[in-house]
């Protein structure tokens, strides 16, 4: 439905080299980087705000490289809502729908149709200065659907939210795609809102396209270091691979062994996710084929969730719950059991 | 302005603070005893007097009336320059701005006579506009050239000023909504800066009516206000040309005083 | 210029923009073709020559020398006002910020009269001078006051800006780590604002060599830069008073670049 | 040695109230609220950069309220570094020894002391503008602990940074906290960051402080709705407690009957933390109190753990990790047994 061919973009600070994708009708796609690395400045060239040095961009078949962005039905949502400051809230929504000149009951139309979708009206005669980072967002999602764009360009809509407005947005953005199934591309620098929403996930890095694929994909085998230290597999070793058979390969990482599923050989690396790590104080009898047994080195408490650093050598990072944590009674320099799968391990 | 030091007393009474606001005193008492004492040393009468003079009357109405007359000029080209000067990066931007900052700078009679170069009757567009019926010596067009020339900066600044502290996505948003170019600018970029370009244009329009140099050498005649004020000081002396002054003083405060509190109003300290 | 229309053209060629880039050439060429048509029709040999009249180099010199005294003075009372403007909020401070604009907008000519109300002989802080031997009228001194009321809003603004942009949290860190008041701003806010306070003096020297009417009525002699031209103009007529305009448009050009291109050396653009 | 008695600011659009509380020698102490609730004001207060209009602070047994700052010592980290932006990094960290007139060795010797502490010698020639947001905020931290401060107040030293470099600085914070025996008031909006801290936590709000207690009195007794929600206990019910015996409340919400360990009677509030609920596919068997019946009516994705909404009626918000929800395989709309403890479900 979009697709991006080779585009390059150069911003003095930002600098975009060859980006490829195409997103499908009705798909919800992420494109995930950290800060800096030209996120914004690829919405914008979509959506025809930035001049395009290289590269085309195609719209439902047509190509729409150098199209007016009035003419393009791309709408776009920012980050910091970007609301006129200088109109209410009811007419920064129908902005849009006025220079249209279509009559009164269709804008009243569109309008309440908006209101009740985000429910929103007793919003509608306030000045954007006087609401609240969820509120705002409200009104610039309202003010980008009016228009029925085929497109909604995203650029990190929940990053400038309380935690609280965070989920009630990010519920909204799922339920708005969900019911009027319309295509969305979405930036943001959080692995955790790109899995909870993308259907597909773009990784952007050093002006690149790193990977992509579903969040499965990048969560399970990342196909580079940078990729799997910013889906957060924490676990990310060096290591050899002797030999095997097809299923299983032992890897020597260090002095240590570890069974995984590849068929790769030679200089590799391993990704461990955390939370697939389950630790216990007494061995395993399990059909887990690999099981450590390392001293808790260091405890971050992460309120709901803790992070132990159990050294082997060498240091793996694992996830528990409090509950669990509670519950063996562990402490730091407590000895515990490491047990993984070997389909856990993810070589690349 | 005891209000003023209290307060800052208020906030944090130390050395630095008192010190700094007794030299401020300073500079602010020198601004404001000269304009008080020729306000307050002409009665109410004589300034009333002063009024009924017809000479006087016309050339306060002449002064008020082509220095507004300079800033529409002024507001309809210079408006698109300030846009384009808030919005545009390109090769040789600081020379443009600095350009437009001349105008303050040079000495105003220097100013008059390069203004006659290009505007007198034997010159360049002076001939060409004389094909018209527009002759710029000693005449209204003149006087308004000479206004523009000196004020323009004042506008343009301003109005910069507006148009950079408008967040520009709030334009790229309007062009996804589908609005053009043109509706952009009148219905986000303009609103929204409307309050910087008001008050260049308050500016402009004060600085144009208190251009005396300029004014004096490309057209003594028609006298504009501070030229009939340079002109009955130097023929009858300081005590005739008083009330004059002290009516025109209280003319440019009250119009100063009255755009500035609109152009502000609703503004937030 | 050509190549800032061209590179408005490159980033989003619409009608608007190109629209907006002519009329803004228009006011270019208006205040660029006066200045360049003065200096450049008048030939070196005749700059020169007139460079070697006593006459014209004592006026210049006593111009940039009085708007340089003008501007110190300036300087070591306005900025602390403008530290003040820019740090506290107290009742009134719209007040003393529109104050300090008005020299901007009041006639020259009567500006100098009300300055001749307390400076004069036979008035208030004139008296008082007079007994420690410093006279206003016809004078140095006189030139000096002229010049430093209609050019201290310019200092007392920019320099106000420029403290603004300094974050006051920087100053609050440099209080906690022991500094007193006195040298977190030496240390502090006055290196971080230097770029707005140096280019505020810059225009403050500048628009006191500009000044001509309220310097006219204070101290018509001994005559500075502006009024010599205004003299020979009157006198002999534009032919004569050409060189003399040309020559300070040229060394005010000069000044002003050298020193614009001072004060914002290393900075972006 | 700090005491804050009955401290009142008005700054127009902060309000602090009647702020009372004393911080022990050496102790990390938290101050936890919503963004916008006055806690940068009642620092800076604290430092001496904001007037006082009522009330008292004492330092070490002598009163400082209105003394000037750089008498205090009284060290202050901003969220965003605030450095010296025309001084490089070493002119930074020694800008108050220099004001000190201390001999050229000694502010060596500290100057090497801090570099050494924060690792950061490879920075010294730097402009602040080059450094990365992490590197800011340990030169941040060193310039303030430069002058030896009896007390480091830091405002929300980590909000700014990336997820990577939050951690970092955690880890730092609480470093040099422990290698300095140094007394730390920090403010905060993110109870994690509270949690993983603070020997106390003062939650903050509506100006008025709310409760003071260990992390773990306000993780698990919550004396009040907002500081529950706030301590993100997400199952928050009213209900009414009919009877019990001492030991155990039986307490009624809605239709649902719950145990728990209170000797409240009547109208009540109950809070249970999601990470409290254990998941399973069957009826459990064992020691816990309460086991209850549901459906899985949402599931969302964090990444490394999933929030489930579990509908009994009431909802439920309850925490898995990825490992375990893979394990039982969930979906939507499946049926789950929630079991939790008695003593788990926190009466106010």
């Amino acid at each position: 439905m979009i697709e991006v061919k080779n585009l390059s973009v150069d911003l003095g600070d930002f600098l975009l080299k060859d980006i490829t994708f195409d997103v499908k009708q009705g798909e919800y796609y992420i494109i995930l980087g950290p800060t800096g690395a030209g996120k914004t400045v690829l919405l914008e060239s979509i959506a025809g705000l930035h001049p395009i040095r290289k590269g085309e961009i195609w719209l439902n078949g047509k190509e729409i490289t150098n199209l007016e962005p009035e003419r393009r039905g791309i709408g776009v949502v920012y980050q910091d809502y970007v609301l006129f400051p200088h109109l209410s809230v009811k007419e920064n929504i129908v902005f849009g729908l006025r220079l249209r000149r279509q009559p009164r009951q269709e804008i009243e139309a569109t309008l309440s149709w908006l209101v009740e979708l985000l429910n929103i009206s007793h919003l509608l005669q306030r000045k954007p200065g006087t609401l609240s980072g969820g509120e705002s967002q409200k009104v610039a999602l309202a003010r980008a659907l009016s228009v029925k764009p085929a497109v909604l360009l995203l650029d990190e809509p929940l990053s400038a939210l309380d935690p609280g407005a965070r989920e009630d947005i990010q519920h909204e953005l799922r339920r708005i795609h969900d019911r009027l199934n319309i295509t969305v591309i979405q930036v943001t620098h959080d692995f955790e809102e790109a899995v909870a929403l993308g259907h597909r996930i773009a990784v952007i890095g050093e002006g690149r396209i790193m990977q992509i694929g579903t969040s499965e994909q990048i969560f399970r085998q990342p196909n580079s270091e940078f990729v799997a230290r910013f889906a957060m597999s924490r676990n990310i070793f060096s290591g050899e691979v002797r030999d095997g058979d097809e299923e299983c390969a032992v890897i020597n990482i260090g002095d240590m062994e570890v069974a995984a599923v590849t068929e790769l050989r030679g200089e590799i690396h391993a990704s461990l996710r955390p939370e697939d790590i389950l630790i216990s104080t007494e061995p395993l009898k399990s059909s887990a084929r690999n099981c450590l047994h390392g001293v808790i080195s260091r405890i971050d408490d992460r309120g709901s969730t803790l992070l132990l650093t159990v050294t082997v050598p060498p240091e793996f990072i694992c996830l528990v719950t409090r509950h669990s944590f509670e519950e063996m009674g562990l402490t730091e320099w407590k000895e515990v059991y490491m047990t993984f799968k070997a389909s856990a391990v993810h070589i690349f | 302005m005891s209000h003023g030091v209290l307060s800052v007393r208020r906030v944090s009474a130390n050395k630095m603070t008192i010190t700094f606001a007794l030299l401020a005193l300073v500079i602010m008492l020198f601004v404001f005893l000269p304009l008080a004492k020729t306000i307050f040393s002409s009665s109410p009468t004589m300034l009333f007097d002063s009024l009924l003079d017809d000479k006087v009357r016309g050339a306060i109405w002449l002064s008020l009336y082509t220095a507004l007359l300079a800033t529409v000029v002024g507001a309809i080209f210079g408006i698109p320059l300030a846009y384009i000067l808030a919005r545009f990066d390109f090769p040789g931007k600081r020379t443009v701005e600095g350009l437009i900052d001349v105008p303050i700078v040079i000495p105003h009679t220097a100013a008059g006579i390069a203004l006659l170069f290009v505007f007198g009757r034997n010159f360049l567009a002076g001939k060409a506009f004389n094909l018209i019926g527009i002759n710029f010596v000693d005449s209204v067009a003149g006087i308004v050239i000479a206004m523009l020339f000196v004020s323009i900066p004042f506008l343009i600044d301003s109005a910069k000023e507006g148009f950079k502290a408008v967040d520009v996505r709030l334009e790229k948003v309007s062009r996804t909504l589908g609005a053009s170019p043109w509706q952009t600018f009148f219905r986000i970029s303009l609103p929204l800066a409307w309050r910087s370009i008001l008050a260049g244009n308050v500016m402009m329009w004060a600085r144009g009516i208190s251009e005396f140099g300029a004014v004096m050498i490309l057209a003594y005649h028609p006298m504009v206000a501070s030229i009939l004020v340079a002109d009955r000081f130097e023929e009858y002396g300081l005590d005739y040309a008083r009330p004059m002054a002290a009516l025109l003083i209280l003319v440019c405060l009250v119009i100063f005083i009255g755009l500035r509190a609109f152009a502000y109003s609703g503004e937030k300290t």
